[in-house]
């Protein structure tokens, strides 16, 4: 491997992640920038505003094509990035996974939290709450989307052995008829113990539900990732916990593989991110590094 | 071989609460022209309609060459080689006029590819025999109504069909067009080919017709030879009582000039070097070939065409048209000849048709006043005798002739002091026609002034005051109505331009 | 006899009248959708989660208002989805960022939602280019400056006011001594710019030039009415509701997202659809926009009561739209 | 003189037509957005990159041929989207669950594609409900059932099969000794389908019909077409359209999700009404459709290439897109 170790003033990267417009990767881009300015080095975010492979494959095509030094991207198909990133790894451009990542894709390093393992730990937190033999529902703002399922999926294998029963319903991505769908669920079943988000924006319709019902105390919420609606849902006991994949760190240590691997020609390896739960004994711990955009 | 082309027996059809032809049983014979007749509303088209498989009757029978048939649809009638030109002149505005001839089931060519070649070729053979002048190749769309009406004329001529029905061809043409048909009807009847002619000229219709049939509130009246055939006798048949004809008025204009119009010109349309004035209490009758620019001229008034140059004058002040809007507030209100195009609301009722150029008169502040909108529906409905069954019924559901009764009270009702009627007797009965001219009389007896379009030299000439002609976008006569003849308004019409 | 009789007659015909309307086909649908989860789900039926259907269908009925008005007059409106965000992110920042009283940031937004419903207009009528793709190019402009202002993060934690509880609170009254009836605002806010939609469309003069100008532009014109001038307000009127809607749901959630509201442009036309609006102007009503967004509202929540999977519900919605259309449509065809 | 000079008048008229093609203006536009990009980014104007563009815009392109057909014809079809998945969702599954060859659950796909083509035309035609609702719902209906057929997951780790490469490979040549020229199949595909399309609505006797149709039903009926049938016909030339375009998606990323293809049908709908095509039909051309496509494709591309945020990417691609119809329009204005 003969790269060179000068020039890294003018290393420019490019981090692309799937339906990028939403609340979630501010904390990515944070830690980005932040990995970026100490490095003295550039970088883009970019990705489709809603999750496409075909089109997030071919913004990698591109940024293949305009020459950057390096690619972070996330992974959210078994297969549909593997062609995409040998090519860029074939033209010399180092790719690092983040957030989200598959197997068998030739991406040098994943940097992000496993899915299934998160959906997992979330699976029994819920047993947790709810106890053996309880009725929950998992809220599913975009059903299809594998990062999601395969989050469902952790939690129901745990499920299972508790035997807790569970559905999973579709909110949509709009937070108000999110809202108004977990209400009406629980009209349609007012013997459910809890419901939880697989994602942002349904996990801020679970506290603002039991909110809106004023059940708190009587159904449990919660869910994953952390935004300033959860946080105070979780402050104000309307929501019990959240899964942190710590995205800063996503967005930093995705920098600084890259960088190292131009600098001082360090393989890229993988770092597990995950794993942190935020609940009424750290939530004000973070909740201003929440909204400073850190956590 | 049968002696009928067609034959009707007890056919009944009903739309909702209206019986449009009442147990009507009625023949057409071979290699003749039959021509009808009726009052607007009498179920002329809607008989039409039965033969073209457009609709179904609901009760009766259909024979066509001695068979009893059900003509199911457009293409089986096609098939059974009937062909229609429509009152309503459907077309398809979006292609050229060769594709529209040839549009239908078949269109010559290969199995896969049209033969374009041919297409343009047979269209310029039939257009010199119908002495028209049209490129081929123009969009339909840009064309006045009057080549859309050739258009759809040629059309029906194009397939080689037995059956040739013609519902009111004539509206929109001119006398010499008409001849033109004429030759052509004559032309058809010795191939043996039949034909069906409806229209509200009973001149013409004696003149074509071999036999003449009349309806009357949906039901058949009976039919008259045409050595028998008056218009007089024609119009009692129709209508029922005999009717009287308006004749000519005296000239009650004054001389002030409310209107004058300087060195118009508006290049796109081809209007050129364009002066007259309108005075007080005046009919001024504008007459010439179709395509002449007469309706492109009213339009250029009222400001819906941009004039590149040229002076306004109302009342001797100089004025800026440059909206329809802009013009009724000037008190100049314009009725459209293109009936379906520019003027009918096609999914509203009769009242808000009638009433909508009127609208800011007929409501209390901002909320519409529905009392004053039913009354003055109510009051024209009578005034020109108009067929309805309820005022809220969709103007879609009227006879073609009741359609321009609605437009034509759309603006009497407006009464603006200058109104430009552009054909506007167009599909009227002979009745309602008498009516109408009343009512101008009546109009300019009160001051008010009238331009009037009209490719109907009888009507100009019974009207007029005084008659102006047009040909190729310039002003190329003009005669008082004691000057004014057939011949020497055609003879103005078909000059070429004098610079 | 006789003044019984004529009395019962004319009965009789304003009964019939009612049902020979246009909208009845539409209510039909919704009747018989209703009747289908009543049977389904015990909780349908109940006067609470009636008042949950209307609360829930504020949002997309309000806007729907706005926008069978502007396809009357033969224009769309793509960016609705986009306009309800941008009204309470915009406002929630003033307030944020400005420290501006939220009465005082709202009535301004809606200036603003006022002037970018003239840009739509303006870009379509001073160019001629179709309003489907001015507002499919609004749409995404407006969301991406929404997402620079907010910089992708939710508007939230707002100073406390009493507009919150006037747009998205309850409304509480007494009708018996110590029973309560309570209205959610967003719902009384429904009906009453239904009410206003009804009359400006149906019962003004304005209404009727907006039906003649979709009906037939040219004629429209030459009946003397200023066609550029009617669409332009259809324009802005659909703007301001779809702002105003985004009031009412920043005043119930008392939270923004800047991603809301995507999608919800297909929505909105549809409701208005199937309330009975043709696609191509001309013909449109109020009470049917009501009714469509209504059946919007009624499917979603009944199969969330139903607890439908995820999956499913999709398939549901959309196999229960077509159902109420053709329902509709069936219906007004034997009239 | 003459021979020359006649034929250099031959060629100045040749280049005044097209010069004076109603398709110039997209051109026109096209060209100036390119132009703007090249000067932005170095690396845009590249043959690598012209063939990326084509490449990235093949699934879109292809489907607004069938689009813009069935546009023209007066209908719409916001069931693409969902087709675009549901193509290689059920084949995939047909080859991983009931063992066929790909080749052969291809083809019954598409057989699948065109009896779903012909279930929106039926409830469109038969019922007399718009198009606009139909699909609508349909887009849903196809939607959730793809999500129930596939358990939500994406369909991937097919058996390897030379479809693959002829769908969604890379077409080698040589054209020196030891140099190649690589043409993905998308790209090639994409043409062969544009040229179809031009052929069947610009030259073929089908294609006069659909102009007649869309242009004035009534007419076109009177003149004894079947414009159920025509609309019939478009409606599955559309679904057809999708389906393929899903192929030469699962081709080339050997994989698909349930999901793919959300929000696509306004961009099919976009890029057809870029190109030129009247939304309330009557009027479009495939070599329109073609160039709006690739509007959509190279704004896109470009802003990718420039490494744009996607808050501002939005904003851009909304502005450029309303642009280019302006361009166009302005042109055509003042032929
Ligand atoms: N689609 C329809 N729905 C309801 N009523 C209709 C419909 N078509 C025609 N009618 C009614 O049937 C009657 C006969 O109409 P028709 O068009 O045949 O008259 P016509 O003799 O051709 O008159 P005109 O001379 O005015 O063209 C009229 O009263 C008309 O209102
Ligand atoms: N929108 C248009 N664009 C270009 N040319 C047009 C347009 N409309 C009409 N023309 C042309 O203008 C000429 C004048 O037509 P106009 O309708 O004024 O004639 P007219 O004297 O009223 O006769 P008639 O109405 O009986 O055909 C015609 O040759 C017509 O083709
Ligand atoms: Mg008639
Ligand atoms: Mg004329």
């Amino acid at each position: 491997n003969s790269t060179e170790v000068a020039a890294q003033e003018d290393l420019e990267f490019t981090l692309l992640a799937h339906s990028s417009a939403i609340a979630f990767w501010r904390p990515v881009q944070q830690g980005m920038e932040d990995a970026a300015e100490q490095l003295g080095v550039s970088v883009n975010f970019t990705g489709p505003a809603q999750m496409d492979h075909g089109q997030q494959v071919a913004m990698i095509e591109n940024q293949i094509s305009a020459g950057v030094d390096g690619i972070g991207t996330t992974i959210t198909d078994p297969s549909a990035y593997n062609n995409i990133v040998q090519e860029a790894l074939d033209e010399g451009i180092p790719v690092v996974a983040f957030n989200a990542d598959a197997e068998g894709n030739p991406r040098m390093a994943y940097i992000g939290q496993a899915p299934d393992t998160a959906g997992a730990a979330m699976g029994e937190r819920i047993a947790e709450l709810v106890g053996e033999g309880g009725s929950i529902v998992f809220l599913n703002e975009d059903p299809g989307h594998t990062d999601l399922e395969a989050r469902t999926r952790g939690a129901q294998e745990v499920l299972d052995e508790y035997n807790i029963s569970y559905e999973s319903i579709d909110t949509t991505t709009d937070l108000s008829t999110a809202v108004s769908t977990i209400m009406d669920y629980y009209s349609g079943n007012p013997d459910i113990d809890g419901w939880f988000g697989v994602s942002a924006t349904a996990t801020e319709a679970a506290g603002l539900a039991v909110e809106q019902l004023d059940l708190a105390g009587e159904v449990y919420a919660g869910g994953f990732d952390l935004t300033p609606t959860t946080l105070e849902a979780i402050q104000d006991g309307y929501a019990q916990f959240t899964m942190d994949q710590h995205p800063y760190l996503q967005g930093y240590y995705t920098v600084h593989a890259l960088y190292l691997y131009h600098k001082y020609a360090i393989d890229p390896v993988d770092i597990d991110t995950g794993g942190g739960i935020v609940d009424q004994s750290n939530v004000n711990d973070v909740i201003d590094l929440s909204a400073d955009g850190y956590r | 071989m049968p002696e009928n082309i067609i034959e009707f027996k007890n056919i009944t059809k009903r739309f909702g609460g209206t019986t449009a032809l009442d147990q009507v049983s009625f023949t057409a014979k071979k290699g003749e022209v039959t021509g009808l007749i009726g009052e607007n509303g009498a179920g002329k088209s809607t008989l039409i309609k039965i033969c073209g498989g457009v609709i179904e009757p609901n009760e009766g029978q259909v024979f066509y060459e001695g068979e009893e048939i059900k003509i199911e649809s457009p293409r089986m009638a096609e098939k059974l080689g009937i062909s229609i030109v429509h009152q309503e002149l459907p077309i398809c505005e979006n292609m050229t006029v060769a594709q529209n001839i040839f549009l239908g089931p078949d269109i010559p060519g290969g199995k896969i590819f049209p033969d374009k070649k041919f297409m343009h070729k047979r269209t310029k053979e039939l257009f010199s025999r119908l002495n028209i002048e049209i490129p081929v190749n123009k969009l339909v769309s840009k064309c006045s109504l009057g080549q859309k009406q050739m258009i759809i004329i040629a059309k029906s001529l194009a397939r080689d069909a037995n059956f040739v029905l013609m519902d009111e061809p004539t509206t929109a043409l001119s006398p010499d067009e008409i001849d033109v048909l004429y030759d052509v009807l004559q032309r058809l009847t010795e191939e043996g080919i039949s034909v069906l002619f409806v229209s509200h000229r009973l001149n013409e219709v004696i003149k074509v017709s071999d036999r003449i049939c009349a309806l009357k509130d949906g039901k058949y009246v009976g039919d008259i030879s045409k050595d028998e055939a008056t218009e007089d006798k024609l119009a009692s048949m129709m209508v029922g009582r005999d009717v009287e004809t308006i004749s000519k008025k005296a000239s009650v204009a004054k001389e002030d000039k409310i209107l004058e119009v300087k060195n118009l010109n508006q290049e796109k349309i081809g209007l050129k070097d364009i002066s007259f004035n309108l005075k007080k209490g005046e009919v001024l009758g504008f007459a010439g070939l179709q395509g002449a620019g007469r309706s492109e001229l009213a339009r250029t008034l009222i400001g819906n065409f941009k004039l590149d140059s040229g002076e306004i004058y109302l009342k001797g002040e100089k004025v800026d048209i440059n909206s329809p809007k802009k013009a009724i507030e000037y008190g100049i209100g314009y009725l459209p000849e293109d009936r379906g195009n520019l003027g009918l609301f096609k999914k509203l009722d009769v009242k808000t048709n009638l009433c909508i150029a009127n609208i800011d008169n007929l409501s209390n502040y901002y909320m519409v006043n529905n009392k004053k909108i039913r009354e003055t529906t109510n009051k024209f409905k009578d005034q020109l005798d108009i067929k309805l069954r309820s005022i809220s019924q969709n103007i879609d559901s009227l006879s073609g002739g009741n359609q321009q009764k609605v437009l034509l009270a759309r603006w009497l009702s407006l009464q603006p002091e200058i109104l430009i009627l552009d054909e506007p007797t167009r599909g009227i009965d002979v009745g309602t026609k008498n009516e109408i001219r009343k009512l101008i009389i009546d109009l300019v007896e009160k001051g008010y002034s009238i331009i009037m379009i009209s490719s109907e030299m009888t009507e100009l000439l019974s009207i007029a005051d005084r008659i102006l002609v047009m040909s190729r976008g310039h002003i190329t006569g003009e005669f008082t109505r004691e000057e004014a003849t057939e011949e020497k308004i055609m003879k103005a019409a078909v000059q070429e331009t004098l610079l | 006899m006789s003044d019984v009789q004529s009395k019962n007659n004319l009965l009789k015909d304003k009964s019939l009248q009612i049902v020979k309307r246009r909208e009845f086909g539409v209510f039909l649908a919704l009747v018989l959708i209703s009747a289908f989860f009543s049977f389904m789900s015990g909780s349908f039926l109940t006067y609470r989660n009636f008042i949950n259907i209307l609360r829930q269908t504020a949002e997309l009925g309000i806007m729907t208002v706005g926008m069978t008005m502007l396809i009357t007059s033969q224009e769309f409106d793509l960016s609705v989805g986009s306009m309800y965000a941008l009204g309470p992110v915009v406002a929630g920042t003033m307030v944020l960022e400005l420290g501006l009283n939220i009465w005082i940031a709202a009535f301004l937004t809606i200036l603003i939602g006022a002037v970018l419903g003239m840009l739509n207009g303006t870009i379509t009528l001073k160019f001629g280019i179709p309003s489907f793709i001015t507002t499919l190019g609004t749409m995404m402009l407006f969301r991406g400056t929404i997402l620079m202002i907010s910089d992708g993060w939710p508007v939230s934690g707002l100073p406390d006011s009493n507009f919150y509880g006037i747009f998205g609170g309850r409304f509480s009254f007494e009708i018996f001594e110590g029973r309560f009836i309570n209205i959610p605002m967003q719902a009384v806010w429904f009906i009453i710019v239904v009410i206003l939609g009804y009359i400006i469309l149906q019962k003004s003069k304005f209404g009727y030039k907006i039906y003649a100008t979709g009906g037939n532009r040219e004629a429209a014109e030459l009946s003397g009415i200023n066609t550029v001038k009617v669409k332009m307000i259809c324009f802005i009127m659909t703007s301001v509701t779809a702002v105003f809607a985004g009031f009412t749901s920043l005043s119930y959630l008392g939270s923004v997202s800047p991603t809301q509201g995507q999608g919800m442009e297909l929505q909105v036309i549809a409701a208005s659809v199937i309330g009975g609006t043709a696609l191509f102007g001309g013909s449109g009503s109020i009470v049917g926009a009501f009714l469509g967004a209504a059946i919007m509202g009624v499917v979603r929540n009944g199969l969330s009561l139903m607890g439908t999977g995820a999956y499913v519900q999709q398939a549901l919605i959309g196999l229960i739209i077509v159902s109420a259309v053709i329902v509709n449509v069936q219906y007004s065809k034997n009239e």
